[in-house]
């Protein structure tokens, strides 16, 4: 039973498939996985746009959305109505191809990348041993799509946003890339099932995911900064900074494409939300042993809305940085601590005392840390002030 | 330490994420149509004209003295005086307004009128919801409309409301007296053979000012 | 000396500040010219930089005003001396209880009038709260155009809805309050009424605290102020800048503490000062002197006395003042507020001047920004803390 | 605090002949001024700017002034001759007779500016600078390169008053856009008929409203015609 709950959606595309002539079977079981991913996140997203809306209304002391449906769950759909039936417009002199493309290519690109993604136990569509490049190369096209909207729009707050975005997803792909190296380094497979597989076996009750190592919590808070700049997301969301260039490289975007470039970054950020569950959190493997039962890819998709929520709580805390700050921030921190995290999983690989590797790796983070954060603090002489008073 | 202050700042978040559903005083918002803050007494909105007994039209307080549109900053109302004189409420005989015109539209709620009046005719309403569809027409307000009652006047500034109807009371107590002097003199004066009818005690109280001619 | 040979001695003397009024870009870059504003969505309102830039880099900035003009001063030549104190609400729209203060008491030295204590009392009670609310407001706008999706704003939204519902009990209105008059105020404050202002002031320390710790020593916020638009004081002073402005780049000048208007002698407060003059000085200073008009606010609460409220002589209505002028002026949240009138007896001003602070303190804007990022620029301007509604008046 | 008059005393020490005049205030604010002579006025400004004890670092305010041509209307005794029959005789007699006389005294427009002392703390000290007419000469002295906060205030003079500042650095208008001719704030300027009228209860704007409407009609119709 509790294996059939787990298994119900393989089981489902199996009992679809037998209805076909063994010769069409292996397309069919594609495309089944291909509409359930088309299926089911772009209703995560619905659903994380709700989130935000609300959480951040929250945070704000506001109510949110809660006037379309019962305490405004049907607020998606409604800006999905007004999206779609908005008119469309397009720039005289834009490059009326590129310009139409462009959310095009963002939406493909940002689908791709969960082809490789194990949302459960056998539920993955293309069981690639490379998988985890295939998502990089994948999440790497994103850039083009936002490039030709800027360029193609025509309008030079959209250049300078394109530009923006370029330079700094460009700049944190590479940290990005270096903390997942440390798990390639662990586990020793590039593929994302293998990886998963790895950290799902359990000490008692509790889990043995990367994150819960010294190279793991480093690398996962590396990763998290790393995908929120990938993705745009505030703190680093210069790109669309509205208050300094309008909407960035979106902002001659309305109607339906606007929508477009909405659901893919929305979907972007699911996606590097799953890689970063997949190679940290232990993908869709249970919290604790005794969960087991629960279907695995409940976990999978709750580790994702966690993910979201994360990212929600900090836009809704969090102002802007600015573009060289983010470079040095890319380049001067996180590219040297992604460095030094690759040691310390080297020595946790090699080093095999318990207790020594742990303490040892621990001193290591917490130190370059500790030491990395003061002194770019100190040579950028940032610090609280105290104030004289006159009388 | 780096990280430190970003902390901080994401508690604060969630200490207000989490106290907004419990605090009244975190989540101010008023959920407008279904739910109204009841307006404060001094609120003010639109002017209005207020009038005494049942027939708004006789009971107009307004004298017509255009005080209020010679004082009115955007020169929102328009007045134009009777032909004739009627009685008002007590009976006197006045000019009254033929037309007494305020386009909301140009009104900007500053009271002045109210300020400037000696007569107590104008006053502040608080009915703010006046959407119309039509620009022009829809937003001026001729006398009919703008006429209210004092007992809707008494239910909107009830303190400011018995000041007023306790000074006018005073007023008319004194103008009685008056009339009454005038009437005992007349009488006494008809005593004597050939004596005028005693005139109805000619005593509008005047505007506190000359009229300024700009 | 001739007049000549002056100017060019004066030009001389202080080049430093009578500016390059571009700077270099590096190599021969092609500049982009961009026009921020008149709609862009933090300029405030409708005011427009056009800049130039050399990648991100601002190289030229020339402010453009007039959007929002509507001639302010020509109104009130065409008003009586009363009714131009509703369209001084509409000045700064933010704060329109200081505005209407400082033309009062323009009236009031242009007429010899005297004010009532107690209605010096709720002048500083209402001033000081719009004070509060003003820089509430400017301070979460400028972390607002850092880019924080409007969790600060909102949180000085919520305080300031408190603040304006005091208002709303006393004036009849939360915005254009329209509540002073030159003698004294429109209408008494009741005790009911105090008690509540007691009841919001005491709510606001934990709003400071809580702003503070939100904020103050977050890392992203301290790196994107610290060091950015730095104004040094001698131009600050030349430049006629003055409020928050002028006191983040260290000059002490408060009017409240050099002219000693109203009653402001009678309250212990101090004069917040910034070391470095940039932009989180400003924000800084902005906060500290929100704790400091709490606490005058509390000290005016517990002396208020009772009495009239006009000065029984002043004449509101048909005020014709003798001829002469005179120049008034306040510290408005924004900065020095004044108001210059000219009576030549009739019942109108014959010239009725604002001295917008806003206005003035956008002269340095320029200065400020030039070298700096395109983000900076939206934050240098929201540091100011300008509203357009003065600024073109 | 000098008093104006010993401010005056001063200038005429350091610039000789400055030609500084009082004007008398006579309201009850007490706030005279200094009326300066163009040819001095910058070197008077500069010594106000740079005295140590008067420090005069902060210049709050400029605003125009504007003072038309007054026509002046007086009553003067007249004596004049004039042949009377009188008794049949004719005679001259002196007469004295009432005649009014208008004459037309010359205005011009003004510029007040208001000095503060930030080091020092005090202030106004108000200086006044007169164009010679209304209509050509009108130039004055910036005083935009002693105080750079003049700067925009100049200049929404010059745009609005039309005073034109000899030596300010960026002279254009501000408030006003560029293609605009006249200067609003001048006491004659009269509003021209350039936009639409909304009716309100008044009648007098109503009829402006209709009369502009009509207009812009006609211009229509004509348009459509060509």
């Amino acid at each position: 039973m509790i294996g059939k709950a787990d298994q119900i959606f393989v089981l489902l595309q199996h009992w679809i498939m037998g209805f076909f002539p063994p010769a069409w079977q292996a397309v069919v079981g594609i495309l089944l996985g291909v509409v359930a991913i088309l299926i089911v996140f772009p209703t995560l997203f619905a659903l994380s746009v709700l989130l935000e809306r609300k959480g951040l209304g929250r945070m704000q002391n506001r109510y949110g959305p809660n006037r379309v449906g019962p305490c405004g769950i049907l607020q998606p759909v409604a800006d999905a109505v007004k999206a779609l039936i908005k008119e469309d417009i397009v720039p005289f002199k834009a490059d009326a191809l590129v310009h139409f493309i462009a959310p095009l290519v963002l939406v493909v690109a940002v689908f791709m990348g969960f082809a490789v993604l194990p949302v459960g136990r056998n539920m993955v569509l293309v069981d690639m041993d490379a998988s985890l490049l295939f998502f990089f190369a994948m999440g790497a096209s994103t850039e083009l799509a936002v490039f030709m909207a800027g360029w193609s729009s025509h309008n030079k707050y959209s250049l300078l946003g394109a530009m923006r975005a370029v330079a700094q997803m460009i700049s944190y792909e590479v940290p990005l890339l270096m903390t997942t190296v440390v798990v390639v380094m662990i586990s020793g497979s590039l593929s994302l099932v293998k990886i998963v597989e790895a950290q799902n076996h359990f000490s008692g009750i509790f889990p043995h995911w990367y994150v819960f190592t010294p190279w793991g919590l480093a690398g996962f808070v590396l990763f998290l900064i790393a995908s929120m700049a990938e993705t745009n997301r505030s703190p680093f969301d210069l790109p669309e900074g509205e208050s300094e260039i309008i909407a960035g490289y979106f902002t001659e975007y309305s109607g339906f494409k606007f929508a477009l470039f909405f659901l893919g970054e929305y979907v972007g950020m699911l996606g590097i939300a799953g890689l970063g569950t997949t190679l940290f959190l232990g993908g869709w493997a249970a919290p604790f042993a005794f969960l087991n039962w629960v279907p695995s890819w409940f976990w999978f998709f709750a580790k994702i809305m966690l993910w979201i929520c994360f990212f929600i709580w900090m836009r809704g805390t969090m102002p802007r940085l600015r573009q060289d700050q983010l470079m040095n921030f890319a380049w001067k921190f996180m590219l040297p601590m992604t460095l030094i995290n690759l040691m310390v999983a080297a020595l946790w690989r090699f080093v095999d005392e318990a207790w020594l590797r742990w303490a040892v790796c621990w001193i290591i983070v917490i130190g370059a840390y500790v030491a990395m954060g003061r002194m770019g603090m100190r040579r950028k002489r940032i610090a609280p002030r105290r104030y004289r008073y006159a009388e | 330490m780096l990280g430190e202050g970003i902390l901080k700042g994401l508690a604060e978040t969630a200490k207000n994420f989490a106290g907004s559903y419990v605090s009244k005083e975190r989540l101010t918002t008023v959920q407008y149509p279904e739910e109204r803050i009841p307006t404060s007494e001094s609120a003010r909105v639109f002017p209005f004209l207020v009038y005494d007994g049942p027939d708004w039209e006789a009971g107009l307080r307004c004298v017509a003295c255009q005080i209020c549109e010679k004082e009115c900053p955007p020169k929102c109302i328009y007045i134009e005086k009777s032909k004739d004189k009627k009685p008002d409420y007590v009976g006197k005989l006045q000019i009254y307004p033929a037309r007494f015109d305020i386009d909301v539209s140009v009104c900007m709620s500053c009271q002045i009128c109210v300020e400037v009046c000696p007569f107590e005719a104008i006053k502040m309403d608080v009915e703010f919801e006046l959407s119309t569809d039509d620009r022009f027409g829809g937003l001026l307000r001729n006398r009919q409309h703008l006429a209210k009652s004092n007992e809707y006047y008494h239910q909107i500034h009830p303190t400011e409301a018995s000041e007023v109807d306790a000074r006018l009371g005073e007023e008319k107590a004194k103008l009685e007296a008056k009339a009454k002097a005038a009437a005992a003199a007349a009488a006494a004066k008809a005593a004597a053979p050939a004596a005028p009818a005693a005139k109805p005690a000619e005593s509008t109280p005047k505007p506190a000012e000359g009229t300024d001619k700009q | 000396m001739t007049n000549s040979a002056t100017q060019s001695a004066i030009n001389t003397q202080v080049e430093g500040w009578n500016r390059p009024r571009e700077i270099e870009p590096d190599g021969d870059n092609e500049l982009l010219e961009v026009a921020m504003g008149p709609h862009h969505p933090s300029t405030h309102g409708v005011f427009r930089m056009d800049v130039a830039l050399d990648g991100e880099r601002i190289i030229r900035l020339k402010p453009v005003f007039g959007y929002l003009h509507r001639n302010h001063e020509k109104l009130g030549e065409g008003q009586t001396y009363l009714a131009s104190i509703p369209y001084t609400d509409r000045l700064d729209y933010i704060c329109s209880l200081t505005n209407n203060w400082a033309y009062a008491l323009a009236v009031e030295k242009l007429g010899g009038i005297e004010v009532p204590e107690r209605a010096e009392y709720l002048r500083v009670i209402v001033g000081e709260l719009t004070r509060v609310q003003n820089h509430a407001l400017s301070v979460g706008f400028l972390i607002q155009d850092m880019g924080a999706s409007g969790t600060p704003l909102m949180y000085a939204f919520r305080e300031r809805e408190k603040i304006l519902d005091l208002f709303e009990q006393l004036t009849g209105s939360r915005m254009m309050c329209n509540y002073m008059r030159f003698g004294g105020c429109r209408v008494d404050a009741s005790a009911e009424w105090l008690d509540g202002v007691r009841k919001v002031v005491a709510g606001l320390p934990a709003f400071a605290d809580e702003y503070e710790a939100l904020l103050c020593t977050n890392e992203i916020l301290m790196a994107r102020t610290q060091g950015v638009g730095i104004l040094p004081p001698e131009l600050a002073v030349n430049a006629g800048a003055t409020g928050p402005l002028l006191r983040a780049s260290g000059v002490n000048y408060d009017l409240r503490k050099v002219d000693h208007y109203s009653i402001y002698d009678r309250f212990d407060f101090k004069v917040p000062l910034g070391d470095h003059g940039d932009v989180y000085d400003r924000f800084m200073i902005r906060l500290l002197e929100l704790r400091q008009s709490i606490w005058i606010l509390e000290q005016a609460l517990k002396d208020i006395p009772g009495g009239p409220i006009m000065d029984p002589k002043a004449k509101i209505r048909g005020f014709r003042p003798k001829p002469g002028e005179a120049y008034g002026r306040i510290e408005a949240p924004k900065g020095e507020l004044g108001f210059y009138l000219i009576s030549d007896g009739g019942p109108n001003p014959y010239r009725y001047r604002v001295r917008p602070p806003s206005l003035i303190n956008l002269t340095v804007l320029e200065d400020m920004c030039l070298g700096q990022n395109v983000a900076d620029v939206v934050l240098i301007l929201g540091s100011v803390d300008i509203v357009l509604g003065e600024v073109d008046r | 605090m000098k008093t104006v008059e010993e401010i005056k005393a001063a200038i005429e020490a350091a610039v000789p002949g400055a030609g500084v005049e009082v004007m008398q205030n006579p309201g009850p604010s007490g706030q005279h001024s200094l009326l300066l002579k163009p040819e001095h006025a910058l070197e008077v400004a500069k010594f106000l700017h740079d005295d140590a004890e008067l420090a005069l670092d902060h210049l709050s305010n400029v605003t125009g002034v504007d003072w038309p041509d007054k026509e002046i209307a007086e009553k003067v005794k007249v004596t004049r001759q004039v042949t009377k029959s009188v008794d049949g005789v004719e005679q001259t007699v002196e007469e004295t007779v009432e005649e009014t006389r208008k004459r037309v005294e010359p205005g011009y427009l003004e510029v007040v500016y208001h000095l503060f002392s930030v080091a020092k703390k005090h202030g106004p000290v108000v200086l006044r600078q007169r164009t010679q007419n209304r209509s050509d000469k009108v130039e004055v002295p910036s005083l935009t390169p002693l105080w750079r906060s003049a700067e925009f205030q100049e200049r929404e003079i010059f745009d609005l008053f039309g005073i034109v500042f000899t030596g300010h650095p960026d002279l254009r208008r501000i408030l006003m856009w560029d293609g605009f001719k006249d200067h609003p704030m001048r006491k004659d300027y009269v509003e021209p008929d350039d936009f639409e009228y909304e009716p309100t209860a008044h009648d007098e704007v109503l009829k402006r409203a209709q009369e502009h409407r009509a207009r812009a009609g006609a211009a229509v119709g004509e348009g459509a015609g060509q």
